[in-house]
């Protein structure tokens, strides 16, 4: 399995789709039929191809596997390479990225009339640069797909999204390039400091205590932002709001993980002296995105928003559980972000259900609906419960693992993140109440269609992996196991050895 | 004794006067090369002063083609200038400013 | 055959709830009830499996959190304690089933809601049965998504949903102190399996934890942080507002959940993890107090409530007060057989109420009832029975386990025993007058319904009633017949392991050598009270309202239920919205976008407007900056530095 | 008498060539007539592709010539290619243009082969004689060039606000020759590095005189303050013109600059570091900041330009081999992405008119997808978004500045480059979002499809394939330390 | 030397009072004339100086030739006396002030000249080449064509330039004026010029 480049090929085959798009030809619909049809048949094997990666997937050992590398610019003392990798980390990221796809592709079916052809073209090329993205073992190579998610991300939410999308759109791109190029900045001190651009060699390479602080702090400009932590939170729900259904979902889904990523290949690993240092910082912020973004969610009044701002406090609970740095926390943020990845995402997609029949996201235009729509009331009754971390749900593992770890780091801070327990049931139950449940009390809802065949084929696989995932989570702790606890036991040693030194001196 | 001194001192008095000709200026462009024909002026006797003390003709060569390159330059200013004459009927310094901003 | 028992209702819940469309209401009806019937007899059969063994038997299932130090497994924990339990829940729960075909024969949603009691079903069996404390919150939150479910069923109905939500949330508020329980478990034994963790317990005696910069004793942390999940669950003092209101569900979702099974998890909760409480005095003089002052207080709301489902609401309320301070004084057997006891006349007297209400057509409020108790006999009958068991009039079920409580209360001898014991007894008193108030209210009097209602007023029909007879049954016998093994001589060789009581903690021990005048209090109260209401509302129905009138502050806060509620709203639920509101339209929309991205960005728009407001098209202004640039790097460099 | 050999003409063959051609194509034209316009376009262009395959044919190894006035090697070598790169697609992406405003003169490719020249001169220049007149041939040729609608008002105001301050910065510029002159004794370059370099600390007359030669260097890089001149001119000069002022004499001007520091005053580093960080600084933000309030695409290209400018010149700023390869990568890809930004401009075109608003990009997304879509490359690879080539192009600059520990230059420089993003994107909104107007003109020639591909390919796929870029940077960059 | 001391200030008096009447004689005319009066006192300078040549040339190229155009140009186009306007005063204090401490700064650093240790070796025409000293002009003229050639071909061109420029700027065919064509004339043939029509007695001409 490894002789053949697995992983070359499951992020760049979406590209292959791309060139069939665009060879389409014809009147409209006809393009846009055909657009819909390639793209959902590359995304699906795509899907499939990356499932091998999960089968030939070595439990056992934190080191990176289906590893390639080949020469790209080699001049100059400033070599880049192209190396691709995976390791326990980055497994799930891939694989929840190419299973999103086609269900963002499979949710865009009808409700994208406009540019199909642009759209799935867009969707495809995020695809290849999601997956590039958790693969990359090169700095520069990780950049380049890092930033260029901003660009088909920028133009679904700018050309397919609601009246205020063009504010979001900027908003969304300006917010994150700022955070990536002050990273990008880092990189290169990095890059001095180790001679390479190659990550895996950054990983293990000591960096001095002084830099760390900086370097730290350029990094986590970038994944904050994209996390999104608080106080730079305010771009995701604008962005959610106006993006379309699929366009939250893959932003939901993939793209805030890609801070958290970034925080656990990165920040840890390399600079543990700076994380251990900015541990407090982290924690506050955390417990405020936590605590803060609960109530805000109270208060909305537009579904999209709401859950929006729900993830910002999910993820509030993954910066905490990374930087708790212990195994179990650091592995429920895996597990965390993986669960909040399908949940929230799905969270989405059943927004864009009725969006579609309804055309608004007002929480006080709807009531009533499971009536009219049981096996509606039923989905998102399941995601809802799933978002609140209900025992048997994907959501309880990962919260209940990083409250655990943190529980041993700091007991405070695990206090003030339970809140959540409550407060999200709050919010999460309370959208459900205006939205489902109640008597119908306008006309349009009562013509409401439940769930059509291709809506519940979307939600199928979402919540059988979440029922996997909150019942029989070692599927997935397995993988990620080994690459957790070889991270935690080196940031451990290393800001032992600190300690030590310190007390030495 | 008139040394180097003096004679920088002066190009750089009429330089200075180049300079105020064009950004004090708020007749017509004319005036603005002419302005730019002293500060050249003043180059040249910068040149020619320190080719002598330097006892180096280079100097004196630059000197020249400044001389020479200033020629055509006044001939091309002078056409553009005509041209915008035709164009706008002015060559006020305060009406060129079609474009701002 | 546990696992069966255990996954049978699961099955059935899922055949009723995605098949529903397809095998019909009756289907669905039929399923479920034959899955619970089954349950309940294989239950019946493993309970006397467990009786033989001298140790707990676990099976396990699956493993399941694998993560760093946590090791936690599906597994099913087979013990006295579990194993009563169980009986409990699948006998009621298939009793609730049977009668429900009656109940709810005209909703429209019939499938849904024998899927949802079949689910709540599985999850209480999963809490009772559960071996690591991860799996007992497992069903700890299953059961209360059940309850969220059932509550909320007639979701049209506004109030029901707002009850519904109210009590999820006032539950999790409860779990979030059983969770951070968990985890303080977890951080000072290293596993939350129940056997790792109660071994190791006497070893964690005097260990400290530092807890929100507090040193604290780890035991004593632990079992309170528990405790306040049980506090959630089984509606104590200060989170038991969800509890009258959860009334707005069906009734015999009322009955399965909010009387017999679900509310009692904590006190479950509290005699399972016995092994724990018994080395924290403090944690039990806590579980105690709260228990004793929750019993006083709900049954004092009870008394002026006019909703008859809300007046049997707050007496579980008070009668969960009581399993709790009995547990706090060490007497789980007691506890768990009042539970026992408790499930069986407290399902009776809400089946009951249900019958009621069926028969009145879905009126709740007992003014405008009275004078039923001719057309409804067999109901009126039940109540009785029922009432006469809450009340803890001998020979009934509830005396046993009632006196017992009080009994052993004030055998525990400490502080905490006696506060129990003396508002345990004041409390017999109200719940006598609140029963018998009940009963003369609903039956007795003239009728103030209206003609037509009166009209149409008819006995439940046999599918709703026999259970009624069943229950009616333990109601009365059941304490009678197995006090030996919960609480009598037998009891230690009955709980075996699954029950730890210090020998210093024997209170059940001392039960017999009380003084015999505290050991009939609580009977002369009861008697009391009882004929008090007569007095009240059978001889002079005016002397209450006098009283409410006379006593009209008094009255006011009982009616308004301490004023909990409104306190609650204004303090939390108001709060949160305003709070969430300033937030996000000041926090975010003001100071977060407006010093951030919308002020950067306006901030730009304008110095771009000056920007391009210096390129004044000039040319004599473009020479002057440049002289500035050229005087400006001139002078830079000229400067000595 | 001075012993005289002949001097090696060799190394000035492309100029020769190039300036031999020119007048060659100024007879055909004026024995041709008035109709000569397109053959003399098309026979500059082929000129200028003979001049850039002899330029890197004779560039590869380093020669000085022409009594030290003259220089060739690998630096010059590249720096040459794409100044000739950048005129010969200006004269053809000009054809239609001038065609379309019955301004086709045959002139007008001469005057650019003859600029052109000046630049080569410029690139080469190992004397200060050189690089003034080199600047000079180049500067005059533009002048007229930017005035070429000579019958439009902008037109010809662009001329003269170009010329008067033009020649206000030549003044300045010579001034400081003098100076330098005065204080070292020479104009030469390598006498002049030996000079530096044996005394101690240089004279206030030398550093003030390099202040003045460097100001004038700014202003033909337009580098703020001294880039004033900049959006009028190009909002006023025909705009092939404009992206000709806006690539090929940028490549020039720059080269020059970096020529100038790096070879005479490498040794002053330090001093001179100071101009080009304030000149940098001053220009990021500037060129990002006023670019958002502009509504007209070519001024906004200009403050564009003036931004990049910035970047190329931290670059400079470091002033290392390292630091200077990144200002050749970054001119290079800038070359690329203009020139396929002013192939898009030259499209905007409505009934005959240009459409020079940003506004009237409107919906090319839904109309002209083609063209919107490589307009989008170029706007994401000026914002340096990878995976374009503008992306690599700040990579390197700022490997460099992180390397030279200029670390406050590199965070105020991507700072910039987020405020500059948003301009940037501001097209791409104004054609994806926003609601369509009427398509521009059809057909678009085969020039401009030409054009537009090469360069919107190049922009999009040198991430594939960066070292035929880099590589030759490298050495051009270390040819020039390498001395 | 007393001469030359009082003919460098005469002359330095006077360039410099002529510029600055340059800059501000309300009269356009008179600014040329100054502009004539100041190059004069330079060429004076020069010749104080010993660079006859360049002094020959400035009077020469730029009085006789560059002057003269600014002349006729003034001349053609006409200019109406220059207003002053308010902005001259407005902006004359912080102008002035500015461009004052540039003079002072550049008076400043002549005094750090001296004599550079390099110079010697660095020169590139010595005007003492094996101690034979030769005249101005001949000295220069031995040097733009050897040593300089490169520079002096692109002045060449750069003058090309300037012509093309000027040409290309202000040369227009009108189209209302009569030329003499004589290649039209020359290639005229009978064919197209006479025309013989055969007239008929009594009846009208075509066309006449």
């Amino acid at each position: 399995m490894t002789h053949w480049p697995l992983l070359t090929l499951v992020t760049f085959l979406p590209l292959v789709g791309v060139f069939f798009i665009m060879l389409a030809r014809g009147d409209e619909a006809v393009v846009a039929r055909n657009a819909r049809n390639i793209a959902l048949s590359t995304s699906v094997i795509v899907f499939l191809l990356s499932l091998l990666l999960w089968i030939g997937f070595d439990p056992n050992t934190a080191a990176f596997q289906f590893v390639e590398r080949a020469n790209w610019v080699q001049i100059g003392g400033f070599e880049i390479t192209y190396h691709m990798g995976i390791d326990g980390i980055s497994l799930f990221f891939v694989l929840l990225s190419t299973l999103l796809t086609p269900i963002c592709v499979l949710a865009s079916w009808q409700s994208v009339h406009s540019q199909v052809r642009e759209y799935m073209i867009a969707f495809l090329v995020l695809e290849t640069l999601m997956v590039g993205l958790f693969s990359a073992l090169d700095f520069v190579l990780f950049y380049v797909f890092f930033e260029g998610v901003l660009i088909p991300m920028f133009l679904i939410i700018g050309v397919w999204g609601g009246p205020r999308r063009v504010y979001a759109a900027f908003k969304f791109f300006l917010y994150t390039f700022l955070g990536s190029v002050l990273m990008l900045l880092a990189i290169l001190a990095v890059y001095f400091q180790t001679g390479t651009t190659d990550i895996t060699v950054a990983l293990t390479h000591h960096f001095p205590a002084g830099l760390q602080k900086w370097l730290w702090l350029a990094f986590l400009a970038s994944f904050a932002v994209k996390v999104p932590m608080w106080p730079v939170h305010t771009w995701l729900p604008d962005a959610h709001v106006e993006a379309p259904t699929a366009g939250s979902v893959i932003l939901a889904g993939i793209l805030l993980k890609m801070g958290g990523y970034g925080l656990i290949r990165f920040s840890l690993p390399m600079f543990p002296l700076a994380s251990a240092y900015f541990t407090p910082l982290m924690f506050t912020l955390s417990a405020v995105a936590v605590i803060y973004t609960s109530f805000v969610a109270l208060a909305q009044t537009d579904m999209k928003k709401l859950i929006a701002y729900s993830s910002v406090a999910h993820m509030g609970f993954v910066t905490m559980g990374i930087f708790a740095v212990t195994s179990e926390a650091v592995q429920g943020a895996m597990i965390q972000m993986l669960s909040h990845g399908l949940v929230s995402a799905a969270l989405f997609l059943c927004v864009g259900v009725v969006y579609d029949r309804l055309h608004t996201r007002d929480i006080d235009r709807y009531g009533g609906l499971v009536t009219r729509m049981p096996a509606y009331a039923f989905v998102f009754m399941a995601f809802a419960l799933a978002s609140i971390g209900l025992p048997g749900t994907s959501g309880f593992v990962g919260e209940f693992l990083i409250l655990l770890g943190t529980y041993r780091v700091s007991t405070l801070e695990c206090f003030l993140a339970a809140t959540a327990m409550f407060l999200g049931a709050a919010y999460m139950l309370y959208l459900y109440r205006r939205i489902i449940f109640g008597t119908i009390t306008r006309d349009d809802l009562r013509g409401m269609l439940d769930l059509s065949f291709r809506e519940k084929a979307v939600f199928a696989p979402l919540i059988l992996l979440v029922l996997w995932m909150g019942i029989y989570p070692n599927s997935f702790l397995t993988p990620i196991r080994a690459s957790i606890d070889h991270l935690v036991a080196q940031v451990n040693a290393a800001t032992a050895g600190a300690a030590l030194h310190a007390s030495l001196n | 004794m008139v040394g180097l001194g003096h004679y920088l001192t002066v190009a750089a008095i009429l330089f200075t006067l180049g300079i105020f000709g064009i950004f004090l200026n708020r007749k017509n462009v004319i005036i603005i090369m002419m302005s730019i024909e002293l500060m050249l002026l003043a180059v040249n006797i910068n040149f020619v002063a320190f080719s002598v003390v330097l006892q180096d003709l280079a100097g004196q060569v630059f000197a020249m083609f400044v001389l020479t390159v200033a020629a055509a330059e006044a001939a091309i200013g002078l056409a553009i200038l005509v041209v915008y004459f035709r164009n706008r009927g002015t060559i006020q310094v305060e009406d060129i400013n079609m474009m701002k901003g | 055959m546990a696992i069966v028992v255990v996954f049978l209702p699961l099955l059935a819940a899922v055949i009723a709830g995605f098949g529903g469309r397809a095998i019909g209401d009756r289907g669905a009806e039929l399923v479920t009830c034959a899955g619970l019937i089954v349950s309940a007899a294989l239950a019946a059969v493993v309970f006397y499996g467990i009786l033989g063994q001298h140790d707990a038997q676990i099976i396990p299932l699956a493993s399941w959190i694998v993560s760093g130090g946590v090791d936690v497994s599906w597994s099913l924990r087979l013990d006295t304690l579990s194993g009563v339990m169980m009986v409990v829940v699948t006998l009621v729960s298939a009793m609730v089933h049977i009668y429900s075909i009656g109940y709810m024969a005209h909703d429209p949603h019939i499938p849904r809601f024998m899927a949802y009691l079949s689910l709540f079903t599985f999850f209480m069996l999963m809490l009772v049965t559960a071996d690591n404390f991860v799996q007992l919150f497992f069903g700890w939150e299953g059961v209360g998504l059940a309850s969220y479910l059932l509550i909320g069923f007639w979701s049209d109905r506004p109030t029901a949903n707002a009850a519904a939500i109210k009590a999820f949330v006032v539950n999790r508020i409860g779990d979030f102190g059983f969770a951070l329980g968990i985890f303080t478990v977890f951080v000072v034994f290293g596993s939350l399996d129940f056997g790792t963790v109660f071994a190791k317990a006497p070893s964690a005696v005097g260990t400290t934890i530092e807890f929100l910069h507090w040193r604290v004793p780890s035991l004593t942390l632990a079992c309170i942080l528990l405790f306040v999940g049980a506090m959630g669950k089984s509606a104590q003092l200060g989170l038991h507002t969800w509890l009258p209101d959860a009334m707005e569900g069906p009734t015999p979702v009322s009955a399965l959940i909010h009387a017999a099974t679900m509310v009692t998890a904590g006190v479950y909760m509290v005699a399972r993890l016995s092994p724990m409480f018994e080395y924290s005095a403090t944690a039990l003089a806590v579980v105690g107090v709260i228990g004793g002052t929750t019993a006083m207080f709900a049954a004092s709301i009870g008394m002026a409530q006019n909703d008859i489902k809300r007046v049997i609401a707050y007496s579980t309320c008070s009668q969960l007060g009581y399993m709790f301070f009995a547990a706090g004084v060490s007497a789980y057997g007691a506890a768990i057989f009042h539970l026992f006891t408790h499930a069986f006349f407290k399902a009776l007297l809400f089946l009951g109420a249900g019958s009621v209400i069926h028969a009145v057509g879905g009126e709740q409020d007992m003014r405008r009832m009275g004078g039923l108790w001719q057309k409804i006999p067999y109901t009126y009958a039940v109540m009785w029975i029922g009432s006469l068991s809450l009340a803890g009039i001998p020979l009934f079920s509830g005396y046993f386990s009632k006196d017992t409580i009080l009994a052993a209360s004030w055998a525990a001898g400490d502080a905490v025993g006696r506060y129990s014991y003396c508002l345990g007894t004041f409390t017999a008193f109200l719940t006598a007058f609140y029963s018998w108030r009940l009963i003369i209210m609903t039956f007795h009097g003239k009728p103030r319904a209206d003609a037509e209602t009166m009209h149409h007023v008819h006995e439940s029909p046999w599918v709703m009633l026999i259970p009624l007879f069943v229950l009616a049954a333990g109601a009365t016998v059941a304490g009678y017949f197995t006090r030996g093994f919960f609480i009598g001589e037998g009891r230690t060789a009955f709980w075996k392991a699954s029950i730890l009581v210090l020998p210093a903690h024997n209170s059940l021990g001392g039960v017999e050598s009380i003084p015999a005048a505290i050991a009939y209090l609580p009977l002369v109260c009861a008697l009391l009270g009882i004929a008090v209401a007569y007095l009240c509302y059978m001889v002079r129905p005016g002397i209450p309202a006098a009283l409410a009138m006379r006593f009209r502050a008094l009255y006011l806060f009982l009616l308004n239920k301490w004023y909990f509620d409104e306190l609650y709203d204004r303090l939390f639920v108001h709060t949160a919205f305003v709070l969430g509101d300033g937030l996000w339209k000041t926090g975010d929309g003001t100071i977060i976008d407006g010093l951030g991205p919308d002020g950067i960005s306006a901030a730009t728009r304008e110095l771009a407007r000056e920007a391009s407001k210096l390129q004044t098209g000039y040319v004599y202004h473009y020479a002057f900056v440049m002289l500035i640039g050229v005087v400006a790097l001139v002078t830079w460099y000229l400067i000595p530095r | 008498m001075h012993s005289f050999a002949p001097p090696a003409l060799l190394p000035a063959l492309p100029e020769l060539v190039l300036v031999c051609s020119a007048m060659l194509l100024l007879l055909i034209g004026v024995f041709r007539g008035e109709g000569s316009s397109r053959l003399v376009s098309w026979l500059a262009v082929l000129a200028l592709v003979v001049t850039l395959g002899l330029a890197v044919r004779v560039g590869l190894e380093p020669r000085v010539s022409f009594y030290g006035m003259f220089v060739t090697d690998p630096f010059a070598a590249f720096m040459k290619t794409l100044v000739l790169l950048g005129s010969a697609v200006t004269i053809l992406m000009g054809m239609r243009y001038f065609e379309d405003h019955g301004i086709a003169r045959f002139e007008f490719p001469v005057l650019v082969m003859l600029a052109s020249t000046g630049m080569m001169i410029m690139v080469s220049a190992n004397d200060l004689i050189t690089l003034y007149l080199g600047l000079e041939l180049q500067s005059l040729a533009l002048y007229v060039v930017a005035s070429f609608d000579r019958d439009s008002p902008r037109s010809s105001e662009a001329g003269l606000k170009y010329f008067v301050l033009g020649a206000l910065a030549s003044g300045l510029l010579l001034y400081g020759a003098s100076l330098v002159y005065g204080f070292t004794g020479t104009t030469n370059f390598a006498a002049l590095a030996t000079a530096v370099s044996s005394g101690g600390a240089p004279s206030a007359g030398l550093i003030i005189g390099l202040v003045f030669v460097a100001i004038g260097l700014a202003f033909k890089v337009s580098a703020v303050p001294f880039h004033m001149w900049t959006p009028d001119v190009y909002e006023g000069a025909p705009t092939p013109v404009t992206a000709f002022f806006a690539v090929s004499t940028k490549m020039a001007a720059i080269a020059l600059f970096i020529r100038f520091l790096v070879e005479p005053f490498g040794p002053l580093l330090a001093e001179w570091r100071q101009i080009i960080v304030f000149l940098s600084v001053a220009s990021m933000i500037l060129g990002s900041v006023a670019a958002i309030a502009q509504s007209n695409i070519k001024r906004l290209m200009a403050y564009s330009s003036i931004g990049h400018i910035g970047y190329a010149l931290i670059g400079l700023a470091v002033g290392t081999s390292s630091g200077i390869r990144g200002v050749l990568v970054y001119m290079a890809i800038y070359l690329f992405m203009n020139l396929g930004t002013w192939a898009v401009i030259l499209c905007m075109r409505r009934n005959g008119q240009m459409a020079e608003g940003i506004a009237d990009l409107a919906g090319l997304a839904r109309t002209q997808p083609g063209l919107a879509l490589a307009l989008a490359i170029f706007m994401f690879a000026m914002a340096g978004v990878p995976p374009t080539a503008g992306f690599f192009s700040k990579l390197y600059i700022f490997l460099a500045a992180i390397d030279a520990h200029l670390n406050g230059l590199a965070i105020i420089g991507v700072l910039a480059s987020v405020v500059g993003a948003f301009y940037y994107l501001r097209i791409v909104k104004v054609m994806y979002f926003d609601e369509p107007l009427a398509a521009f003109d059809r057909p678009i020639s085969a020039e401009l499809k030409g054009v537009l591909l090469v360069t919107a390919i190049v922009t999009l796929f040198f991430i594939l394939l960066p070292d035929p870029i880099v590589g030759p940077a490298q050495a051009a960059a270390a040819s020039l330390f390498g001395k | 030397m007393i001469i030359q001391t009082i003919m460098f200030y005469a002359f330095s008096a006077v360039a410099v009072a002529s510029g600055v009447m340059v800059v501000s004689a309300r009269n356009p005319v008179h600014s040329v004339l100054f502009l004539i009066l100041a190059f004069f006192n330079a060429a004076g300078l020069f010749v104080l100086m010993g660079a006859e040549f360049l002094a020959m040339i400035l009077v020469i190229v730029y009085v006789g030739a560059v002057a003269v155009l600014f002349l006729f140009v003034v001349m053609m186009l006409d200019v109406d006396f220059a207003r002053l306007r308010s902005g001259f005063l407005r902006y004359l204090p912080i102008g002035a002030l500015i461009g004052f401490i540039l003079l002072a700064e550049l008076i400043l650093i002549f005094g750090s000249w001296e004599l550079a240790p390099s110079v010697a070796t660095a020169k590139a025409a010595p005007m003492l080449v094996g101690g034979i000293s030769l005249t101005n002009t001949r000295a220069l003229g031995d040097l733009i064509y050897t040593r300089y050639i490169f520079a002096f071909q692109t002045a060449g061109v750069i003058l090309l330039v300037a012509m093309i420029g000027a040409i290309v700027l202000t040369l227009r065919h009108r189209v209302g004026t009569r030329r003499q064509s004589i290649a039209a004339q020359l290639a005229r043939t009978r064919a197209q010029s006479v025309e013989v029509v055969k007239v008929r007695v009594g009846e009208p001409v075509d066309g006449v």
